[in-house]
């Protein structure tokens, strides 16, 4: 793979809710080992996108491709395996498992027991936070603890390509740098990342290049740099 | 479709027959005498025969190999909705009225008999449409309303000698009042929890039916009730009892249809919708909610009383859990909260076993297989209601 | 669009429906008779005895040379479900199809209100198992009964307890049903009268499979002997194995609705000894070995208890349409009370209240088969 | 002899209860994981009865000694309803899986009705006897007795239970079945396959319930094709009384509806014990709305 075809690649998407088009031909490209972001304001389909690239939303036309490939219809349980992975948007972690038990989770299909258990203490050494709580249920954590547990479980399944949905959303400002801090940290690894955020101000600083979504539209893409740049950006998603 | 897609149907058909064989066979092919296949290749050909001129007909229609044979139909379809659409509700109905008037004149003994259970079950299932379709509490004990309706009218004729008429309010009122003590201590409850707790009450009004001799005469049941009478005329003829179940029939039509369309059906369905929300916007949910039970509970009393008068005998075996799950059924499949949808899923249910009468002991077989396949077609129902929110992914 | 597919569709069946209903069958040269049997649930068994019972009759009868002016004799059998409100919706079909006569019901439950609705026909209604009093004491002129009373049956089971038993306690279950609680209660009744201490009527229900409370309740009590009054021979052979697993050493007595060959093939070795009253077939009259070959020839297995009722109540009516020449429900009723033939059952001959008399007879369970044992009208043991 | 009369009662509770928690185990399962009531699983208890005796018939005719027989067949009635199950999922339950839940519910009654009928179709409308001398036997002591059918239950019962809660709560499969009960989009997004899941579960829940129908077969002496229907109402109380969606809910429900009914018919009257049992139910839910074990359900799940 040379460094002109993006790892992650979608063309013309469209997807709908019933009757309702929520993407109405998205095409975004994503290259190896960069952080990318969507900004976009509430409904403007960025969460959507990823539920459609992961194959939880159906794809009504055009084509989503990954290395190469095209994954149209992939089931969203072979992806993980592929090296596609996703942060959902309010982190669903799993409740009534423990912490150690929702990592489990993120590296189900793995069968590499012993790489597992590194894997394990390598999300912990990053999460430190994580291993005091190993034994608790998921649901009695505190919502950065939920966000970083959500991180660390995609983290378990070794993606090549982490798509992140808001990870900020919720979250103290102090807590929302830190969670920024580790997404730099895990892309310095060699993760690409995929990040929406309405936090649009973080995303682009965090990010090499960005997207803007409008009603199921990408209106603007470009560098992060010059889209914070911008003035209609700097007014319509900075607050300015 | 695809080819590919198309190749898969069949691989699906094929998988599916297989599985068929191999639940088939050792159900009729292992006996103590050996091991035996002629008997089961016999069924298994049956359905695999008519399982592949079903799937050999869909592929055709898929491919619109059959447009030529379905555009005159669509368009017979078309101009019908077209007529309809036209015509004006009330003209609808006065000839749907005029046909249930004149029913009795054109139809036998047997098709009375019929047209009666569907009127019956058309009281019950718009009952169980308040508790169930507009208030959205899933009742699974309903029946014991109509029971205690049917021995309401059935002890009191006989032991007070009161007329049909003044009865008719009476069992309805008892019926309520089952249905308040039934409601209250389940309103806390939700979902399934509640399913269960009204199935549990169902069954005990069952019980103390079948146990309670002094009172109801325990399994033996009541015999020999009265038909109703006015001014000297007694409805004894099956088609003179076809148009007192009409009237209230009507009567439960048009009480449900107002229902629907007042302030509390609006709180009724809020409560459906998010019950919470519902509290918040100063909706009373407890009293509406016993107030649907009692409804409910009322429509089925007024069933209960004509039944008892109809069949001059109510024994408990009338009342099981099976008909609960019927009048659910009827309410379900038809489209809950739509009065024409609940209408047509008790003609569904109560005209299909009948037809299926032929078949004989294939009949259940027969019925609780289209059962599944109604839903599978018409998850939400074969009518159903307007204002029911509908599913993004139910859409079409 | 779709919605107003299903509408179409839905008139035009109803259009179908009464398209079919109003139409007017023409009567042909063929001789109608409906059964009436519980064909599904949980009393399917004896349903489908009575149905191949009466279906046998049919055929045998015709073999015979059928009814002169009839070209053959078609049984038309209904379900009832053991449901009052199906079975008065059987006894409308039969109405429709034009039966002049029916064999049915099992229960007495489906029986009494289907009876109601064909007297309004003048139908004439035989039934071959349903034993309440009730039955044949609503002044019906059309409705009569090949099989016993349940009020015959208890004092007949009672003098048996005290006569050849010497039984001083005895324990009674029944499960709930019009016909085992009525049977149970005036065993009780005649118990008393008789001098035998009832320790206790206790009941349990239908659809039950385990009786080991009540059972450990009969155990405790040690009665002489317990009395099973229950609607079904597969709950009475579920009631005499846990019995005899639980260690009740009473005698066990059942009546007829347990009295089946299913009964001692469920139960094997633990029914060993147990007494049933059952209408006295004789099995080895000449008319009962006949009935029995022809039913296993043409149904291909054993009958069962009311068979050989649902075989004779067939074939009294056919008898008595021959002999009246028509099928008008006069005539055939009068030719019905004139009728004095030993059938396969028992001897029948109807009385004015439709009743054909009980001849309760106690059996003894020996060696895996039904053995006579003492019969009630005579006093004696066989 | 009052309290042996009152251990005698306490151990057919036991037994009793031990196959209602058997049965209530699979609708608990099937209801953790999709939310379905599902009505079919008394007919998976016929089914797995039915076919217990129709192995056991045959193996026997082969000349197999009777244990082995008896193995053999648990083994193989478990199988077959765990495949009856998976094609019901497939058929019925799978294509609604999106509709309402209503829908779902019906399509299982449908199902009930149509495999009930099977039953009586394939298998006549008689009971079928089961060959009792394997089991036959049992311990008196004075008044209480115990057969070896009854420890067999108990102990096979137990066994059942905690092979299941090891399957549960130790074993990989196990922990994706919690996990998509808990969540089904987001089990996919870390690779589970629900539906592949969901299947096991029904699969899992259907072998127990055959268990329990062989359990009941020899026990009683004889299966008939409606014997599902009243334990499976039995078995969805209890499985409503311990908490829906928990497995030692369910057990401790099917325990306790087991005793109330045995308790009930013993010092109380034969035939109200069903209503002790169901007021129980009610009297529970009314102070604890959630069951005995069960955690508060999210409103919107409901």
């Amino acid at each position: 793979m040379d460094d002109k075809t993006p790892i992650l690649e979608l063309k013309n998407v469209v997807s709908a809710y019933g009757r309702i088009q929520a993407l109405k031909g998205i095409s975004l490209k994503v290259y190896d080992g960069e952080i990318v972001s969507i900004i976009g304001a509430n409904g403007a389909g960025k969460s959507t996108t990823l539920m459609t690239i992961c194959n939880i939303v159906k794809a009504v036309s055009g084509d989503i491709l990954y290395k190469g490939k095209r994954i149209n219809g992939v089931g969203s349980d072979v992806l993980p395996a592929m090296g596609l992975c996703q942060v959902p948007e309010g982190r669903r972690i799993f409740p009534r498992l423990t912490v150690l038990e929702n990592l489990d989770m993120g590296a189900f299909f793995r069968t590499d027991a012993t790489g597992v258990k590194e894997d394990v203490e390598r999300v912990f050494d990053l999460f430190p936070k994580l291993r005091e709580r190993s034994r608790q249920l998921g649901g009695t954590l505190s919502g950065g603890e939920q966000q970083m547990l959500a991180m660390a479980r995609a983290l378990m399944s070794r993606p090549k390509v982490l798509l992140l949905d808001e990870p900020s959303m919720g979250l103290a400002p102090l807590l929302v740098k830190q969670i920024f801090d580790i997404v730099k940290e895990i892309n310095s690894q060699g993760v690409t990342v995929v990040l929406v955020e309405q936090n649009a101000n973080l995303a682009l600083q965090a990010a090499r290049r960005g997207y803007v979504l409008e009603t199921g539209n990408v209106v603007m893409e470009d560098d992060a740099a010059k889209l914070l740049a911008n003035p209609d950006i700097r007014k319509a998603y900075l607050g300015e | 479709m695809t080819i590919r897609e198309s190749k898969k149907k069949w691989l699906a058909c094929g998988v599916g027959l297989l599985w068929f064989l191999i639940l088939l066979w050792p159900m009729l092919g292992i006996t103590p005498d050996g091991l035996e296949f002629g008997n089961t290749l016999k069924v298994f050909g049956y359905v695999a025969v008519a399982a592949l001129i079903i799937m050999l007909f869909y592929q055709v229609q898929q491919a619109g190999r059959l447009e030529a044979a379905e555009r005159p139909l669509k368009a017979v379809g078309g101009a019908i909705q077209a007529a309809y659409e036209k015509t004006p509700t009330w003209m609808v109905l006065a000839v749907v009225f005029a046909l249930a008037v004149i029913y009795p004149l054109l139809t036998g003994r047997y098709a009375h008999d019929v047209a009666i259970q569907v009127l019956v079950y058309v009281c019950l299932g718009l009952g169980l449409n308040i508790v169930i379709g507009l208030a959205g509490l899933l009742d699974l004990g309903y029946i014991a309303f109509y029971g205690v309706g049917a021995y309401t009218y059935a002890l009191m004729s006989l032991h007070f000698g009161l007329s049909f008429w003044l009865c008719l309010p009476v069992s309805a009122f008892f019926a309520a009042i089952a249905g308040c003590i039934i409601g209250y201590p389940t309103l806390r409850m939700r979902g399934d929890y509640l399913a269960i707790v009204t199935l549990g009450f169902g069954e005990i009004v069952r019980i103390i039916l079948n146990n309670w001799m002094a009172l109801t005469n325990g399994p033996n049941g009541i015999l020999s009730i009265p038909r109703p009478e006015i001014f000297g005329y007694s409805f004894r003829s099956l088609s003179s009892m076809y148009y007192v179940i009409l009237g209230i029939a009507i009567v439960t039509i048009i009480s449900v249809y107002r229902l629907n369309y007042s302030r509390i059906g609006r709180a009724w369905e809020a409560i459906r919708e998010d019950e919470t929300a519902a509290e918040l916007m100063g909706v009373n949910t407890f009293l509406l909610k016993l107030l649907a039970y009692a409804m409910g509970a009322t429509f089925a009393g007024f069933a209960g009383a004509f039944f008892a008068a109809r069949m001059k005998f109510v024994g408990p075996e009338s009342f099981t859990f099976l008909e609960s799950a019927m009048v659910l059924a009827m309410v379900i499949l038809g489209g809950m909260g739509s009065i024409p949808g609940v209408i047509l899923g008790v003609l569904a249910l109560v005209a299909l076993p009948e037809v299926f009468r032929e078949l004989e002991l294939y009949r259940m077989l027969v019925f609780g297989g289209v059962m599944t396949l109604m839903m599978l077609v018409r998850p939400a129902g074969i009518w159903p209601a307007k204002r029911v929110g509908r599913r993004s992914e139910e859409a079409e | 669009m779709k919605r107003l597919l299903v509408l179409a569709v839905a008139l035009a069946a109803l259009g179908l429906f009464l398209a079919g209903c109003g139409e007017e069958k023409k009567a042909d040269q063929v001789l109608k008779l409906g059964t009436m049997s519980p064909l599904t649930g949980p009393y399917a068994a004896d349903g489908n005895d009575i149905r191949q019972g009466a279906e046998i009759a049919a055929e045998v009868f015709m073999e015979a040379g059928g009814i002169p002016g009839y070209s053959n004799i078609e049984v038309i059998p209904q379900d009832t479900a053991c449901d009052p409100k199906q079975a008065v919706a059987a006894a409308n079909k039969l109405i429709n199809e034009k039966v002049t006569g029916v064999v049915g019901a099992y229960c007495s439950s489906s029986t009494i209100p289907a009876s109601e609705t064909l007297a309004e026909e003048n139908i004439i209604m035989l039934t071959p198992a349903s034993t309440n009093p009730k039955v044949t004491e609503r002044g019906l002129p059309y409705m009569f009964r090949t099989c016993g009373r349940d009020d015959h049956q208890a004092p007949a089971a009672v003098k048996f307890m005290k006569d050849v038993e010497g039984v001083k306690t005895i324990f009674i279950v029944d499960d709930k049903t019009t016909y085992s609680q009525g049977l149970a209660e005036g065993v009780a009744m005649a118990a008393k009268e008789a001098g035998i201490e009832v320790l206790e009527h206790d009941h349990v229900n239908q659809g039950d499979k385990d009786y080991s409370a009540v059972l450990t309740k009969v155990k405790a009590a040690n009665p002489d002997l317990f009395y099973i009054s229950l609607q079904n021979s597969a709950t009475g052979a579920l009631m005499v194995i846990q019995a005899r697993r639980m260690g009740v050493t009473a005698i066990l007595m059942g009546q007829d609705a347990v009295y089946h060959p299913k009964l001692i093939e469920i139960a094997k070795g633990d029914a060993e000894g147990m007494f049933c009253t059952f209408g006295a077939i004789d099995k080895d009259a000449p008319s009962y070995k006949e009935f029995l070959t022809k039913y296993k020839a043409k149904s291909g297995n054993e009958p069962g208890a009311y068979s050989a009722y649902s075989f004779d109540s067939a074939t009294a009516y056919l008898m008595a349409v021959k002999a009246a020449g028509t099928t008008d429900p006069v005539k055939v009723r009068d030719e019905l009370l004139k009728l004095d033939f030993t059938g396969a059952s028992k001897h029948i001959k109807y009385q004015e209240n439709g009743d054909s008399g009980s001849n309760y007879t106690v059996y003894k369970i020996q060696d895996g088969t039904f053995t006579p044992y003492w019969n009630s009208l005579t006093g004696e043991k066989y | 002899m009052d309290f042996e009369f009152f251990i005698q009662q306490l151990i057919n509770g036991i037994t009793l209860g031990g196959v209602y928690a058997l049965i209530a185990l699979g609708y608990t399962m099937v209801y953790g994981i999709i939310q379905l009531i599902n009505f079919a699983h008394g007919e998976f208890f016929a089914a797995g009865g039915y076919m217990g005796v129709i192995l056991i018939s045959y193996l026997a005719s082969q000349g197999l000694h009777p244990y082995a027989c008896l193995a053999i067949a648990l083994v193989l009635a478990m199988g077959y309803c765990a495949l009856l199950a998976m094609a019901v999922e497939q058929l019925a339950y799978k294509p609604l899986r999106n509709a309402s839940r209503l829908a779902a519910l019906l399509s299982a009654l449908g199902m009930s009705i149509f495999l009930q009928n099977g039953l009586m179709l394939t298998q006549g409308v008689y009971d079928k006897a089961y060959p009792t001398e394997i089991t036959s036997g049992g311990f008196h002591w004075g008044l209480i007795s115990v057969s070896y059918m009854q420890i067999f239950i108990v102990a096979l019962t137990a066994s059942l239970l905690v092979g299941l809660n090891v399957l549960v709560f130790k074993t990989r499969i196990g922990r994706a079945m919690r996990a998509t009960a808990q969540d089904k989009v987001m089990s996919a997004l870390v690779g589970i396959n629900s539906n592949r899941i969901i299947a096991v579960t029904f699969a899992i829940g259907a072998g127990l319930a055959a268990a329990a129908g062989i359990m009941v077969g020899l026990y009683y002496g004889s299966v008939s094709y409606t014997m599902g229907f009243v334990p499976g109402i039995k078995a969805f109380a209890a499985a409503v009384l311990g908490g829906i969606g928990n497995i030692t809910g369910a057990m401790i429900g099917g325990l306790i509806i087991g005793m109330v009914e045995i308790f009930a018919a013993g010092y109380i009257s034969g035939e109200y014990k069903d209503v002790f049992a169901f007021i129980i139910l009610i009297g529970v839910l009314y102070f604890k709305p959630t069951g005995i074990m069960g955690e508060n359900v999210d409103d919107t799940r409901v």
